[in-house]
């Protein structure tokens, strides 16, 4: 909670002579800074002028990691990079890596990382929504969302053996086949979820004067700023872009099943909530398909290679991440050690575009704004 | 008349808002009480890794290949071993593992080649000092002797009946009739390590169910 | 406590002789009657947002956590006072006694039963609105003195949302009070004189609705919700709560605080409850009134009720904006009680 | 018990803890109990004249260890299992440590969820000088016993270990650890605090 | 791996797209020092360029205004190989899949063109390459440090630093 005023060369940061003009400082220790986000404040009362985020505070090196092992060993660093959907990117990773070297992944091994990383969606979005509501004061929801997102938990406990930093991917594959408990039991929560839950969560929340009036027209994310700043995922989706990896550029076997991408044109943070309760609804479509598709087979290659030497070149490999567009670059010179490997992480886009956002609000929308575009910090420091 | 409408549709929101939590009141808590009660764990629960107990040997199976610690990507693993004075295999002297650097991430249980690794069922492990370093061959030091004894003469049985075969089928040649009994033998030798072999895979099965 | 505000001289009339043994013992009562309110007020408060969470709350401190609160307590007793060292020192260290003290006297002028009040003045009602609007200036002490930033925002949110919300309050109220004195004057038995019914004393208000045998909130609907949502913000408490909206200052004016000094910012805010809740249960819920129970029970059944309602309140919504709960209270509330006002005088009037 | 007749078996092993589920009970020795030369009261004769536990130190223990406020701070994945051990299912309302306060001020119990990464260190050192006294450590998960997952040679991001910034007083592996497991660090504490200085780690 | 491409929500069409790829990669390619069509399904992306550094802004341009988003900004320690850094800029059509990948050497202590002017996403890569790799950009607007702590005297991921063989041997 220093006070100091700010000490950085930020130009648009600089104090203008006005005695009124003073700075606040929100984290890294702040309820509602997500972790360890830190935001400079340049304030007039309680309007924001400028805004500057600071990141870093948990930075961990995973590129640095990836460069000194080599690929199954950078396995467990995937899902702690973003934790909350830490199954999509673990399975990302895999994902890259099998398109590089080849392989083939057995049929049932697809289904299942498509019901997994579906349900992973599900559990991030109610973590968001939780943690949203908590920035706007109403604690209640948030344990609400927290007994759903245990129940996903549970489900994926089942299978995965933890409960949010999986290695359930492994080049080819995954680790456990799944079961017909498994398999109930996501049905039920799926049933639970779409008739009671969600539309509980409507009328409690989305209903609600008190939370329309802080979210309606508050943090207006314009398709221009969307375009400039590389935006992508659901903020990008709000404003009336319908971009989603999983369609724009279809990967694993999601070609194969129904669902829309929901959008939403008028970029506020209403339209960020809405849009995620109906991805939320979308992803139980898919897992439902999945699991009725759900083939009998093997869950792995005959024969899983050894090691892994993709050959020589370049990469990029991108998927949808709960919050947007995850990018894997990798460059190989052959050996079982990458050179470089770059995580295009889609937080680090989407909060970079906070100075224009944030300008000239008030401090109850800074929460709420930076609430609602979903930051996961060690996602972006990497 | 907007303005009315506006303040009555918020309000009647807002009391659509108590109902809901006003029905929770009366419903029961789903909190699990847990150091009274406890948590059911999932069979493919991980928790830090332990050495398998197999039946037939009453002992791990841990030959000291180093697989796991190379592939363990927080180099949490530590193992020494090797030749063991009287047997042909060879065995761990010292397997410890650091549960404040692990993963979870089961790479050493998919490279273990004779698959004595599986998770622990620890879930609420804490303690006063930061030293998690783990002795996985402790509950193994007692019977360890025992178990060179009982190696050396399974060795020696695998070893005779191997010298067995070998002189039945150099037999095999001179009489036809006998060879049809020790192949058999043979094969029961087998079946048993097939068994072996099923029994893991079958834990790791009952582990999925 | 030694920094209570002196009785009024109208107390010397009122008590004749031992005047300080009396003064001494009604002060250790009602500070030992709010100290177990409050420590049952924070225990109430958490099992209840517990159980609307389907969670159990407090459980392993004594039966079903009884003693949670007094366990705080006692730790926040023992806690280290941190000074910070830039503060202003007179008005960081006075803060929490001027939040703290004036709740203390405005519970002595509550009619627990009809003959169960400890100082019985004309002016009841205002006085109580008085020291409800004193706790106001040591939030900003505590604000301004701690040298905060956040705490200086809380601070600064805190008055102006009090202030306003002063208004709607005073103003529903007032409803009440004009319904008693302009109700066909009703004349009361006191020490056998006949003297008119002051809307402006707390008994007097109760003792018309005994008499009539029903409540105010009948025929002020209205003015009862107004105060009750004026009430609730002057509480600061969620969805008004913004003076220590924790997601967004922390914890607002007493960011700086710690120990003891926080506690009785936590203290005066569970008062504070319930002397607003007992003003409702006077003005709108005919105060001791009611049938075969005795006087006290229906009285603080009323105003725990209405805590209750609070509670409830706070744990379903989430938290207005700073600037749409002015506009809420100067667009809303005001105009409403206004209006209310004037419809109340015009009924009164042509009745 | 358990811990002696490990050191009989292995000898030189006796620093590895043993692979036990932590229980309830407290496993903290007991000044003197069980041991020659103590008194029947549990206090060690030599020590017996200059320490006398009072009542009321005894139920100030009881009471901070029954009040444990953690700051509401989260550094990483293990913050999740934090919140998670805060919500509905595990509760730790229940143990009066479920008020999460964001004021270092009025919070008793730092506990480190998550990495901390260099940058975050100095930040974290000031927000435990504002705690105020008696104040606690709890570190929850490897990366803050010893960095982790993210320890290995020529890390240069991280702090390898809470206790490089902090006194820490119970440590949690497990990556992240399960809610369960912070509630059980949470009784360790409670039993290390009502010992007072009684403990013996 | 390579699956027919679902059929997109937005209303481009297939030959239209290719068209517009065409136009603009050949524009990109007069540019470029050399330019190369890439097997999508194999790596991910369709054209690679290698630009010269003084290019960069204006290729840059050119994307911008055929409407590519700027998906990320990344660098290639090369300084062993070739003595150069290698900046990778990737740019991606959102209604119709195409990728171009577009890459430039630069000296280790030259300085490169920054392109925040036009894409204020680069604001933050720039930053975040000049922080692991010491590469410094003209024109940023607030060139720092931004992962790593201000007086960090270090870039993280040159392969110079770093280094597993390298680390002082624990007792």
């Amino acid at each position: 909670m220093s006070t100091e005023p700010n000490p950085e060369p930020n130009p648009a940061m600089a104090p203008d002579g006005d005695p009124e003009v003073y700075y606040l400082n929100m984290g890294p220790q702040h309820p509602s800074m997500h972790g360890v986000l830190r935001l400079v404040l340049k304030m007039r009362g309680e309007e924001i002028l400028e805004a500057e985020p600071v990141i870093g505070y948990a930075h961990r090196a995973h590129e640095k990691m990836a460069e000194n092992r080599n690929y199954l060993m950078f396995l467990p660093n995937t899902s702690r990079v973003d934790y909350l959907s830490g199954m999509i990117y673990n399975i990302a990773y895999c994902q890259a890596i099998e398109k590089i070297m080849d392989i083939e992944v057995p049929e049932r091994a697809e289904y299942i990382r498509i019901i997994a990383c579906e349900l992973n969606r599900i559990s991030s979005h109610l973590l968001w929504f939780g943690t949203f509501l908590l920035d706007l004061g109403g604690i209640t929801p948030f344990l609400y969302c927290f007994d759903d997102r245990e129940e996903i938990l549970d489900i994926l406990d089942s299978v995965t053996g933890s409960r949010l930093t999986y290695s359930y991917g492994r080049f080819g594959g995954v680790t456990m086949d799944v079961d017909s408990a498994f398999v109930a039991r996501t049905r039920a929560f799926l049933a639970r979820m779409r008739d009671e839950r969600l539309p509980k969560y409507r009328r409690l929340v989305g209903d609600n004067v008190i939370f329309r009036e802080r979210c309606e027209g508050v943090g207006v994310i314009t398709r221009d700023v969307a375009f400039r700043y590389g935006v992508t995922g659901p903020c990008l989706r709000s404003t009336g872009v319908a971009y989603d990896v999983r369609r724009a550029e279809p990967y694993s076997i999601y070609d194969r099943f129904e669902f829309k991408i929901p959008t939403r044109v008028e970029g506020d943070t209403m339209a960020r909530f809405d849009l995620r309760i109906e991805e939320m609804e979308e992803s139980c479509k898919i897992v439902e398909q999945a699991v009725d598709g759900l083939p009998e087979g093997p869950i792995m290659p005959a024969k899983p290679k050894k090691r892994y030497r993709p050959p020589a070149g370049e990469y990029y490999f991108a998927v949808e991440s709960a919050r947007g567009h995850f990018g894997t670059y990798i460059i190989s010179d052959g050996t079982d050690v990458p050179v470089k490997l770059k995580l295009r992480t889609p937080s680090f886009s989407n909060l970079s575009s906070m100075p224009d956002v944030l300008r000239n609000t008030m401090v109850a929308d800074t929460i709420a704004i930076v609430g609602s575009i979903d930051v996961v910090m060690p996602e972006i420091d990497r | 008349m907007r303005y009315v409408r506006r303040v009555l549709g918020g309000l009647i929101s807002l009391f659509v808002g108590l109902s809901i939590t006003l029905r929770e009141l009366f419903k029961k808590p789903v909190t699990l009480q847990y150091p009274h009660e406890k948590p059911s764990l999932s069979p493919a629960y991980r928790s830090a890794i332990k050495l398998i107990r197999f039946d037939e040997t009453n002992s791990h199976d841990c030959v000291a290949c180093l697989a796991c610690q190379k592939i363990c990507p927080s180099f949490c693993i530590d193992i020494e071993g090797g030749k063991v004075e009287g047997i042909k295999k060879k065995r761990a002297t010292k397997f410890t593992m650091d549960f404040a650097l692990c993963s979870l991430c089961g790479l050493c249980i998919d490279v273990c080649p004779t698959v004595t690794l599986e998770y622990s069922k620890l879930y609420d492990e804490a303690g006063y000092n930061r030293d998690w370093n783990m002795d996985l061959l402790e509950e193994f030091t007692d019977y360890e002797e025992q178990f060179i004894t009982e190696q050396r003469e399974r060795e020696e049985k695998a070893a005779a009946e191997k010298k067995a075969k070998a002189a039945a089928a150099k037999a095999k040649a001179g009489k036809n009739e006998k060879a049809g009994k020790n192949e058999k033998a043979g094969k029961n030798e087998k079946a048993g390590k097939n068994e072996k072999a099923d029994k893991v895979g079958g834990q790791a099965e009952e582990g999925e169910a | 406590m030694s920094n209570l505000p002196t009785a009024p001289e109208t107390l010397a009339d009122y008590v004749s002789g031992n005047l300080w043994l009396f003064f001494a013992i009604a002060t250790a009562a009602i500070m030992g009657y709010l100290t177990l309110n409050a420590l049952f007020l924070i225990w109430l408060e958490r099992k209840i947002s517990a159980h609307i969470q389907r969670r159990l709350g407090p459980m392993e401190v004594g039966w079903h956590g009884v003693l949670q609160t007094v366990a705080d307590m006692l730790k926040l007793l023992s806690k280290q006072l941190v000074t910070p060292r830039a503060i202003d020192k007179p008005l960081y260290h006075l803060a929490p006694v001027v939040v703290f003290a004036p709740v203390i006297a405005s519970v002595a002028m509550f009619p627990f039963a009809e003959d169960l009040v400890i100082l019985d003045i004309e002016l009841s009602l205002a006085y109580v609105f008085v020291f409800g609007g004193i706790g106001i200036i040591g939030i900003f002490m505590a604000g301004w003195g701690s040298n905060n930033k956040y705490a200086l925002l809380g601070a600064m949110r805190s008055v102006a949302q009090n202030i306003s919300y002063e208004i709607p309050l005073i103003l529903s109220a007032l409803s009440v009070v004009l319904l008693v004195s302009g109700l066909e004057p009703v004349i009361i038995n006191d020490n056998d004189q006949l003297r008119p019914a002051s809307g402006i004393s707390l008994i007097d208000i109760a003792i018309v609705q005994d008499a009539k045998g029903w409540w105010f909130v009948l025929v002020q609907p209205v003015a009862a919700l107004i105060y009750f949502i004026a009430a609730v913000a002057e509480t600061n408490r969620a969805p008004f709560d913004i003076p220590e909206a924790e997601s967004e200052l922390v914890a607002g004016f007493h960011t700086e605080y710690s120990g003891m000094r926080f506690a009785m910012f936590f203290f005066a805010e569970y008062t504070n409850m319930i002397i607003v809740s007992m003003v409702a249960t006077v003005l709108f819920f005919g105060g001791w009134s009611g049938p075969l129970l005795p006087g006290p029970v229906w009285f603080f059944g009323k105003t725990y009720l209405l805590i209750g309602g609070m509670m409830w309140f706070r744990w379903t919504f989430p938290r207005l904006r700073f600037d749409q709960l002015m506009s809420f209270c100067w667009t809303v509330l005001i105009p409403l009680s206004i209006v209310n006002l004037l419809v109340t005088a015009l009924v009164l009037e042509l009745l | 018990m358990a811990s002696d007749s490990k050191k009989n078996r292995t000898g030189d092993k006796v620093h590895l803890p043993q692979l036990t589920t932590a229980s309830v009970q407290p496993s903290l020795v007991k000044a003197g109990s069980g041991h020659d030369g103590t008194s029947p009261d549990g206090i060690p004769i030599e020590a017996r004249p200059y320490v006398t536990f009072g009542v009321l130190e005894d139920l100030l223990n009881a009471a901070r260890a029954n009040s444990l406020w953690p700051l509401t701070f989260g550094l990483a994945c293990c913050a999740i299992e934090m919140m998670a051990a805060g919500a509905a299912k595990y509760d730790l309302d229940r143990f009066g440590a479920g008020v999460f306060r964001p004021s270092a001020r009025q919070a008793d119990v730092m506990i480190f969820a998550g990495t901390i990464s260099r940058k975050m260190a100095p930040v974290i050192k000031q927000l435990w000088d504002q705690m105020p006294s008696p104040k606690w450590a709890i570190a929850m998960g490897g990366c803050t016993i010893d960095g982790g997952p993210f320890k290995y040679p020529n890390q240069y991001a991280i702090v390898e270990g809470a206790d490089h910034i902090v006194p820490v007083d119970v440590y949690i592996p497990g990556c992240p650890p399960r809610p369960e497991a912070l509630i059980a660090g949470i009784l360790k504490l409670k039993d290390k605090i009502k010992a007072g200085r009684r403990f013996k780690g | 791996m390579s699956k027919p491409r679902a059929e997109a929500e937005h209303d481009s069409d297939e030959h239209e797209t290719e068209k517009m790829s065409r136009i603009l990669g050949s524009s990109v390619a007069e540019l470029a020092e050399s330019s190369e069509h890439a097997d999508y399904a194999k790596y991910g992306y369709h054209h690679v360029y290698l630009a010269n550094i003084e290019s960069i802004p204006e290729i840059t341009r050119h994307f911008f205004d055929a409407g590519y988003l700027l998906e990320m900004v990344t660098c290639q320690d090369r300084r062993d190989d070739a003595g150069t850094m290698r900046l990778v800029y990737t740019f991606n059509h959102l209604a119709h899949l195409d990728r171009h990948l577009v890459h430039a050497d630069v000296a280790a202590d030259a300085e490169a063109p920054s392109i925040t002017s036009l894409y204020q996403a680069a604001d933050w890569f720039e930053r975040e390459v000049y922080d692991m790799y010491g590469v410094r950009f003209s024109g940023h607007p607030n060139l720092k440090r931004i992962l790593l702590p201000e007086d960090a005297d270090f870039y993280a991921l040159r392969k110079d630093f770093g280094r597993i063989e390298d680390a002082p041997q624990e007792s």
